[in-house]
C-alpha cells in the first residue's frame, strides 16, 4: 500500500511532473494528428485508432472568452473562461487568472501561458490542482 | 420519383409557464389544434413522431396517442437537444419519403416551469469525498467554473467572441441590438411568453449573465407545444380546396450534425453545421438567401442570433455586425429575422421550438400572422441547432396555385 | 421504385455487466465492431440512428460520433422503450427508402448496471405529505401495490394469465417451460449474461416475484450493444463479392403502436400490436410463419414469450401451451425461438435488444452462428415490445445469389 | 375556509358519497362510449372530444391475476393484483381482497364485488381510501 499522493490533477490530460512543469498532454491519432484530451475509441477526424500521447506547447492565444457571472452554487463569480489555441497545436478552454474580469481588461487575441492552481482539498488531505491561463508578454 | 412535401396543418400554444397543465395536455392541444387546423383526423395520419427532450425516454409519443387516438400507427419518440422538435419534423417527412405514409403528425413539446437558466447544472456541488479520476478526462471533480465554463450561456458567449475576435464591428453592443429587436418583435405575437420592449441600454444594462449576455439577451425557459400535419404532393391533390389553398411547401429539410474540426476539444462549434445545413438547404430548395421573405432562427443567446445571420448566409462574411447595425433583420428590415420575438422573448421550450418556428412561417406564407404579418411573404427559413451538436433547416414556401 | 434493403455489418457486445466502461464505450465497440464487419468505414455512412432509452435526451449519437469519426451526417436519437433498438434499425432504414442515403449505421445501447428488476419503482416510497389529487388520475399517492401493479413483471404476468384464461392447457408449467428452454439455449451463446442450464423443477422452485413469473423467468438488466450497417440494394450491387456474398436482406420492417382496446384501462395490451405488426411483416416479405427457420422473440418475461408464440402465428390459435409442451420452440423443434437464449439468459439491456436479435438472426443466416447455428437458415423474424406500446418486427433473408 | 375532510379517494375515479356505496366513475364517451378513468383530452378509440360521467357496475369477473412477491420497500407483500372486467362495462385493475394470495385460492373467471378500504393517512390525520375487490357469489 502506498501513501495517497499529496496532489493529484483535476484532469488526467494535465501532467504535474514533466521535466519542464506543469504541461498538458493530448492523445494525438496516429494517422492524422488530430488531438484529444479524453480517453479515446478512434479518432473523429479520420476514424483510426491508434493514439499517442503528445505534450502541447505552454503558450497560446485567447480566441474567445467570457466573464461568468451567474453560475453553480458553489463557483466563486465572477471569472474569466476563456478558449485558448495553443502555440504548436490544441486547443483548450480554462479560465484566465491573475486578471481582472472586467471586459476592459480581457482582450481578444491576448498572449497566455499555461499556470496551474490548487482548486481544492479532500477529506484527506489532497490537493487537487487545476490548470488555467495567465496573461504573457 | 420523389414527390413534393406539404405542411397542410400547424398549430402552437401559448409559450409560458403552465403549472396546472401536464405534457401530455400541452402535446394534445397542439396536435388537436394542428389536426383541425388541416381538416384532418387521427385517424388519417400514418406515423407520429414526437419531440420532447426531458420525456424522450417516457413513451410520449404512445401517451398522447392514449389522449387524441390510438390507431396502431408507428409512433417515433426522438430527441437532438434543441434541434428536437425538428427532428421529430424530419422523421415524419421520412416517412412520407419513404412511402410508409401519406400523411403524418410531428408534434415538438417541452414542460420545463422554472428550472432555471443554469438547468441542472445550477443546483450545488456535492463536498469532495476522496479524490478518485473517473469519466473520459479522468476528473477528480466537477469542473465546471475551475476549467472554464461549458454551461450554454458561456458556450454561447465564446461562440459570439470568437466571431468577434475574427471579424471587426461586432461587440457588446451589436449582440445586445439582437435582443433588442427580439423584445421588440415578440410586442406584436399573442404566443409569446414575453411581450414587453426593451431599450437597448435596458438590454446592455441588464443583468450580466455571462459577457456579452446580459439578461435580457438570454432565452427563457418554459412550456409550449407546437405541431405540424404533413402529407405528399400526391395526397395533397385529393384533399379539399380550402385545405390545399393554405398548404405550404416544404422546399428543404435538412438535418446535420457537427463534422470535426480542432476547436471541439475547447467547446462545440455551432457555425459549420449550420453552415452545411444552410447550404443544403439552399440546394435543395433551389433557392438563395435573396430570396427569403422571414428567418426564425436559433436566437438561444443573442451571441447565437449574430453569428447565424453568417452561417445561414444572410450576411457578407463577416458582416453580422454591419448586417444589425443597419437593422437588415429587424421586421421592416431587408431580411426580417424572428419577427415572432425569437428564442430569447418568444420563449423556448425546447423540444416545441424546431416545430414552432414552422408554424410561425408557415403563418405568414398563408397570410394569417396578424398584426405581426409579413406582408406578402412568399418563402421562409426555419433554423434550430442542439449543442453537441445537431442543425435543422427547412425552407418553406407558400403555394403558388 | 421501391429498392430492397439489406444488412452488411452486424455486431454485438457481450452482455452483462460492465463497471469499468461507459455507455460510449459499448455503443463505440459495436459500432465499429459493424463496421468492420461491413468492410466499410464511418466515412461511408450517410446516416447514424441511435437508440438508447436512459440516454435519449444525452446526445448519445453524437457523443458516439464523436469517438468513431464526425462527419456531419445527420443523427437520429431514438426511443421506444424496449423496442428502442429496433426503432433505431427502422430510422435508419426510413434513411435509404426515403433516399437520403444509401448506406447508415444503426446502434442500439444500454448501461443498466445492476438497477434491479423493478427500476426506479423499487425505491422507498416518500412519507405523505397532506393529501392532494395530482396526476390524470387525481391520485393522492402513489398507488403501486394498492391498486395492482403496473410494474413489468406483474404486468407481463397478467398478460399471460389472461391467455390461460381465455385457453385451456397453459398454466405455470407451461410458462415455466419456456425460460428452461431459453436458459438451455443460452449455454451455447458465448455472448449471453448467463450461460446456466436449470430444470424444470428449478425454474419453478425459483424465487417467486410475481406468480407465474419466477426469478428464473424474468429478464435481467444489464449492459450492452449492438449495431447493424445497412444499405440499400443499388449500393450493394457496388460492393465487394465478400460482402455481398454475407449480406442478409430484410425482407419486412414493421413498427406498430398499441390500437385502442377495452382494457386498455387496466394495462397496457401487448397482443394485438403485435398481430398486426407480424401481419403486416408477413405480407411485406411474402412470406408466413412456416417459412420461418428461426424466431427471436421478446421475452422479457416467460409469459411474454409464450402468448407471442400465438401473436407472431407460430402455433394454432389457443395453442400456445401445446406448442411449447411439445417442445416445437426448442433448437431442435418445428420452430426454434431464441437461440441466442433470449432476454431471460442471454441478457436485456433496453436499447441494445432490438438490434441484438437482428444481429442473432443475420449470424444464423450467415452460417457463422458457431455451437448454437441452426443449420441451413434461410429465413429468421426478430421481434421486441416496449410496453406502452411499440412493436418492431422484421425479416430477414438469406442473400439468394 | 372549510375543515379538512376526514377521508379522500385515494383515485378521483372512486366515488365514496354515491346513494349506493362506493362506486367507480368513468369519462364515457358521448360519441363512440368508451370508458377511461383519467382526465381526457380526447376518446382514444375515435377522437371525439367530449366526455359524460358514468357510474360503472360494482361486480365483475377476474380476467387476470398476478400475485407479487416483490415490490417496491414500502409495499406490503404478497398480495394479488388482478385485471376486473366490470359488468356492464369497463376494465380496471386492482388488489383482490380478502382471499389467500396464494395461485390456488384465486381463479381465473372468479367473481369478485368492489369493496373499499383504507390505505393510508397523511399528516392531518385525512385517510386515503382506495378500492379493491372481493370474492362475491
Ligand atoms: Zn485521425
Ligand atoms: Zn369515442
Amino acid at each position: 500500500m502506498t501513501e495517497a499522493p499529496r496532489r493529484v490533477p483535476v484532469v488526467d490530460y494535465l501532467s504535474l511532473d514533466g521535466a519542464g512543469g506543469p504541461v498538458l498532454r493530448a492523445n494525438a491519432c496516429t494517422a492524422c494528428g488530430a488531438l484529444f484530451f479524453d480517453r479515446r475509441n478512434a479518432c473523429a477526424r479520420c476514424g483510426a485508432r491508434e493514439f499517442e500521447h503528445r505534450p502541447l506547447g505552454t503558450t497560446g492565444t485567447v480566441r474567445a472568452f467570457t466573464i461568468v457571472k451567474r453560475a453553480a452554487p458553489n463557483v466563486p463569480v465572477p471569472y474569466v473562461s476563456a478558449v485558448v489555441a495553443l502555440d504548436g497545436g490544441g486547443v483548450v478552454k480554462a479560465n484566465i487568472r491573475d486578471v481582472e474580469p472586467d471586459p476592459a481588461q480581457v482582450t481578444l487575441g491576448m498572449r497566455v501561458a499555461l499556470t496551474t492552481f490548487t482548486c481544492g482539498t479532500d477529506v484527506e488531505g489532497t490537493e487537487a490542482v487545476a490548470f488555467g491561463f495567465a496573461p504573457a508578454t | 420519383m420523389a414527390d413534393d412535401l406539404w405542411i397542410i396543418g400547424a398549430s402552437m400554444t401559448p409559450f409560458g409557464r403552465f403549472p396546472d397543465r401536464d405534457v401530455i395536455d400541452l402535446a394534445a392541444t397542439a396536435a388537436l389544434d394542428a389536426l383541425d387546423d388541416a381538416s384532418a383526423t387521427i385517424a388519417e395520419m400514418q406515423t407520429l413522431a414526437v419531440g420532447c427532450l426531458t420525456e424522450a425516454p417516457n413513451m410520449l409519443g404512445q401517451r398522447l396517442q392514449k389522449q387524441i387516438g390510438q390507431t396502431g400507427i408507428p409512433v417515433y419518440n426522438v430527441a437532438n437537444a434543441c434541434a428536437t422538435g425538428a427532428t421529430a419534423v424530419r422523421t415524419a417527412l421520412l416517412t412520407l419519403k419513404a412511402g410508409e405514409a401519406d400523411m403524418a403528425l410531428a408534434v415538438g413539446v417541452e414542460q420545463m416551469g422554472k428550472m432555471g437558466l443554469l438547468g441542472s447544472a445550477g443546483r450545488a456541488r456535492p463536498e469532495p469525498a476522496g479524490y478518485e479520476p473517473s469519466g473520459r478526462y479522468g476528473s477528480v471533480m466537477p469542473v465546471e467554473g475551475i476549467l472554464g465554463t461549458q454551461l450554454m450561456p458561456g458556450v454561447f458567449a465564446q461562440a459570439g467572441m470568437e466571431y468577434a475576435y475574427e471579424h471587426d464591428g461586432v461587440g457588446f453592443e451589436q449582440f445586445a441590438k439582437v435582443a433588442e429587436k427580439n423584445h421588440a418583435h415578440s410586442a406584436l405575437n399573442p404566443l409569446a411568453q414575453y411581450r414587453k420592449v426593451f431599450s437597448l441600454e435596458e438590454v446592455m444594462g441588464a443583468e450580466m449573465v455571462a459577457y456579452p449576455n446580459t439578461l435580457l439577451m438570454c432565452c427563457p425557459t418554459g412550456d409550449g407545444a407546437a405541431a405540424v400535419v404533413v402529407c405528399t404532393g400526391t395526397k395533397l391533390k385529393t384533399l379539399d380546396p380550402g385545405v390545399r389553398r393554405r398548404a405550404v411547401k416544404i422546399s428543404a429539410s435538412v438535418l446535420t450534425s457537427d463534422p470535426y474540426v480542432e476547436s471541439d476539444t475547447a467547446q462545440p462549434d455551432v457555425s459549420t453545421l449550420t453552415k452545411r445545413a444552410a447550404a443544403q438547404a439552399y440546394e435543395q430548395a433551389g433557392l438563395g438567401p435573396s430570396d427569403l421573405d422571414l428567418v426564425e432562427l436559433h436566437d438561444c443567446f443573442a451571441t447565437a442570433e449574430l453569428i447565424h445571420y453568417e452561417n445561414l448566409q444572410l450576411c457578407e462574411p463577416g458582416g453580422a455586425g454591419d448586417f444589425i447595425d443597419r437593422r437588415a433583420p429587424w421586421r421592416d428590415g431587408t431580411t426580417p429575422v424572428n419577427v415572432s420575438g425569437g428564442l430569447i422573448s418568444k420563449g423556448h421550450p425546447i423540444g416545441a421550438t424546431g416545430v414552432a418556428n414552422l408554424y410561425e412561417v408557415a403563418t405568414h406564407l398563408r397570410g394569417e400572422a396578424g398584426d405581426r404579418q409579413i406582408e406578402g411573404a412568399r418563402v421562409g427559413l426555419t433554423h434550430v441547432i442542439g449543442l453537441g451538436s445537431a442543425c435543422g433547416v427547412h425552407i418553406l414556401e407558400r403555394a403558388t396555385s
